[in-house]
């Protein structure tokens, strides 16, 4: 080893000032060790049962797509359930759903790629009961996916010149290779990941079919995991198409099985959206309406399946699946 | 092509960003609505081969029209016959490698460097008024090689400095100010397309282009807050046709979600287009 | 834009002192811009051509997998047969190729992931024809993901600590987020890559089958793209499954058909090695007789096709196909 | 079981690793050969579900035995029916990322502080010999949370500094060295095993802890260039089964590629074990 000694140091030329979850990649590696399963163990359990174990109030949740599309509402039903507190919420490629936890109670922090501006926002910011830190839709996934790389930060080419910069945890460094300038984005390590599926086994190794946000990124990265699927498949299906995994079971924790768990939304290739369901919660949240919604769709139900029997019905849930007809490509 | 009788001014500017549309490009539009009609009805009336991205990495779909209501994105019909479906991380990196051309953007305000605000109205963190973010919009401006910008014009939409810069224009439009903020080399602001008018750019600086034939410049700069350059010869855009419409009404915009947004109907009296 | 000016500095710890290819995401971006092509022309070409057109000496060559396994075996033969000079090889992964290629008089500098070590390496070193700069594996394809993300540089958690570190490009930091030393690695973006993959479309839309090592980062971070593939299928084809393409056609330059293009290694899935040619590789180079099996298996064909046609035969290609048994996951 | 009658010395490296195979527990293998076997033959004899990673990304694997020639990565046998297939860089990721128990890894030579040789005998850059690099192992002796190292028991293998760090051991061996090289906290070396003996660590420096039946304490020491410590106690290592053996010669390594590459054969006279 006989480099020379360091001659030189690198400039941070400007630095965001607000808060962001610790960056610290080698607790996230002693948390791995300690607790998640490498055995292949079943980590099959109801939603309850995985939220009770899995969320703690103050995390830091990840969600990956929103209420609307995938989104892992059985999940989100279920935090809003449980009323958990205090979560820190990654807002990205989100649209009704952080106006969503922040009136239910659940939110009281969210790092924003963008959510729909409401009135229950308004109102939460207003009184002090939320606060917003400032990023983009894919400089959140670039934070995700220096998390699942298991490194502190990424380098990137935007945000760099934004009002979003100052109020975030990005540093603007001098590239050491080249010398110009070069943003670099804290890696996020979120507590829990919520993330809808549409087929998992028992142990966790899940497949998601067409496009998506980060939900590799999200499953890698995140402390606790918990993965709800369309379909709960046999093992040997996995193996026989390796090629078609997206998650590995070693870094999931539990897994819920939840048939049209993204409704009111869609789950692509395997059924539509509800337009006038979709339309209620929009409507709900830009009238300030939220409890109103949660006490007709969520609380009265013990389980999302509850729900979806009662309030729903098979018919509808039917005729969702029916008019679901761009079907390529949406299997293993 | 035939003239049109009668249209709204949000179709005057989706038809007019079509219009810029070119083959062999690519294009990558923030979320869905304005951005994404405006590139596809350029694509199906006059560049076939210009190709699209969204920020879930979908490359090139062939999308079964109609989308379903609020679903341009994520959903299997929109993301139909792609030659790639990706991530929002993957569509990001593309774009940092410079394989996209244009980024189609709307936004709320922008400034005369280009610089938009989909973030908060007023002083940040005061008492103004929040908004959605940036969303994908960010890295649209920050990576394209020319950024094309689809607003309103209202004078509160064009003001000397942005309340918040949520994405990238020129910044404070000194030579060099996005390179020495880390941003990629020769990318920026292109076109600001409302629908009264065309703008582009001349020394970083926000420049009156073009305008449509029954807005005269005088009505355009006062309704701007801060005035824009003026170009030498200011153009005159051609009007939306009737094809144009047929397309936008009956596959894109169906249920009118876009396009009944805001804004006056024009007509044709007979003599020229008139403003209702 | 209130930021508090910076008031800090990163140290630079540690760096290697060897040379690197120059990092310059910037001219990347310029180089892409001017020259790939965003629309859908069709690409297919001979190799002949392809390595014509798109290899030229002096060039920095990355190769995807090896002559053993996937390897690009047609590009190879054709660069050998083409007489380049001066490359630089990428000897991630690499197990005869770069012996090969070095006595051959193709390659006179190669980063090292892992090469056999030979006669032919080992002369080519003492008569000064070879210069070798020292990573691993898994550094070289990280540089080739910071090429591919068009990023200067990405942290690592190895190679810090060895003497490899020292006879590279890359430096030990300060993370300003933990505070503790971080090792960077200077992104890859090659002159050109030849991949070799089961399908494509005439546009270079391509998808691998099975694991890889690096196909999808190299295709992206390199300036000049050739696909080989085993099929060219329709683009119709590509568009009933989006979820399989691996590459997308923008970053692809030329598309060469090559059936059988790895022989006489394996291409997972359609073929199976030819054992006794692999071992005759092998003892070749070992014994230091490359010349020898180029006068037999390259120099005397005009293409591969000639090769395999008249060396190899069709009856042994066939019970190559046959002997390939484990099938399971080798399609979209 | 039943008692081996002969063997050879690889063969005994391969089954004592194969002894510290634990259930539940993920395992990096470089490159292919004794370090794949080992693990192979630990999970499918004690450990069931233990489960193994490759250099090219594939987790879990269930071979078709046995491999082709060479091909113990990549191939079509050697990838069947994994869990998920990814590349070398998702493995190298998910190792940083923690998810690596052991590490196993063969090589030329090692040093008192575990550090690992496999590019350079002699002054690099001078007239020694060069090597194949540290390929796939560097990442692995960094990151997995433990380290296994199989090499053979001779003078020049076992030094006091290696000539040429390629893959990282305890580094000087100074509390912490690793952490101030950027390496992950709490990874490092930990067993080192060759056909006479098995090594640990005490205070990051190399220990011997196990002897086969065989071999003295003094014989290995004499096959030490550099004489490790010794354990208060050193044990003795169990002699390879018919059924290890069977399983090794039948399915993993049936051309003998690895067993046949080195070392004396061991037999049982009756009374005791001997090496020809």
């Amino acid at each position: 080893m006989t480099a020379p000694a360091a001659r030189r140091s690198l400039p941070i030329l400007r630095e965001g000032t607000s808060a962001y979850l610790k960056v610290d990649p080698d607790g996230f590696r002693a948390y791995v060790r300690d607790n998640k399963q490498r055995a292949l163990t079943p980590r099959l359990m109801s939603a309850r049962e995985a939220v009770e174990r899995f969320v703690a109030d103050g995390d830091y949740l990840a969600y990956e797509c929103n209420y609307l599309m995938r989104g892992p509402n059985e999940l989100v039903h279920e935090i809003i359930r449980q009323e958990k507190k205090q979560l820190w919420a990654a807002g990205k490629f989100t649209y009704v759903d952080v106006a969503l936890l922040v009136d239910a109670g659940c939110v009281s922090r969210a790092d924003c790629g963008f959510f729909l501006s409401s009135p229950p926002i308004d109102r939460a910011l207003r009184e002090g009961r939320l606060e917003v830190f400032e990023y983009s839709n894919v400089i959140m996934t670039t934070r995700l996916q220096a998390g699942a790389m298991g490194i502190p930060f990424l380098p990137v080419r935007s945000f760099g010149g934004t009002d979003g910069f100052d109020h975030s945890g990005a540093k603007l460094i001098t590239d050491p290779y080249t010398g110009d300038p070069i943003t670099i984005v804290p890696a996020l390590n979120p507590d829990v990941a919520i993330i809808h599926v549409h087929q998992a086994d028992v142990y966790g190794n899940a497949r998601v079919f067409g496009t998506g946000i980060s939900d590799v990124e999200s499953a890698l990265a995140s402390r606790k995991v918990i993965i709800s699927a369309e379909e709960i498949i046999e093992t040997d299906d996995i193996r026989a198409k390796p090629g078609a995994t997206s998650i590995p079971y070693y870094a999931v924790d539990a897994v819920v099985h939840s048939p049209h768990g993204s409704y009111p939304g869609t789950c692509p290739g395997y059924y539509g959206s509800d337009p006038e369901v979709v339309f209620e919660i929009f409507r709900a949240i830009m009238t300030d309406q939220v409890q109103a919604y949660l006490d007709k769709w969520v609380r009265p139900f013990a389980t999302f399946a509850e729900m979806l029997n009662e309030r729903v019905g098979a018919a509808k849930l039917e005729a969702m699946t029916a008019r679901e007809v761009a079907k390529d490509g949406y299997s293993a | 092509m035939t003239r049109a009788e009668a249209f709204s001014e949000r179709e005057v500017a989706m038809c007019t960003v079509a219009h810029l549309v070119e083959n062999g490009r690519t294009y990558w539009a923030a979320g869905g609505g304005t951005p994404l009609y405006s590139v596809l009805l350029g694509q199906k009336l006059y560049a076939p081969d210009a190709q699209y991205i969204t920020e879930d990495g979908v490359v090139a779909p062939e999308p079964l029209l109609p989308f379903e209501p609020m679903m341009t994105m994520v959903a299997s019909r929109a993301v139909h016959h792609a030659l790639l479906w990706g991530t929002m991380n993957s569509a990001g990196l593309h774009a940092q490698l410079g394989h996209m051309d244009y980024g189609v953007l709307n936004t709320l305000q922008v400034d005369q460097h280009g610089n938009i605000n989909s973030t908060f109205l007023g002083e940040y963190g005061g008492s103004g008024r929040r908004f959605g973010g940036p969303g994908g919009a960010d890295t649209i401006a920050a990576c394209c090689w020319r950024t094309i910008l689809i607003t309103d014009q209202e004078r509160r939409k064009f003001v000397k400095e942005v309340d918040f810069i949520s994405s990238p224009g020129f910044l404070d439009g000194t030579p060099g100010a996005r390179e020495r903020a880390g941003l990629p080399r020769d990318t920026g602001p292109w076109r600001v397309v409302t629908p009264w008018a065309m703008y582009d750019y001349e020394d970083r600086r926000l420049r009156l282009m073009a305008r449509v034939p029954w807005v005269t410049v005088d009505e355009i700069l006062a309704e701007c807050e801060w005035k824009p350059l003026i170009a030498p010869e200011v153009q005159v855009i051609e009007p939306p046709t009737e094809e144009e419409l047929h397309l936008l009404r009956t596959e894109l915009d169906v249920r009118g979600q876009t396009t009944d947004a805001a804004g006056s109907w024009i007509t044709w009296d007979g003599e020229k287009y008139v403003r209702a």
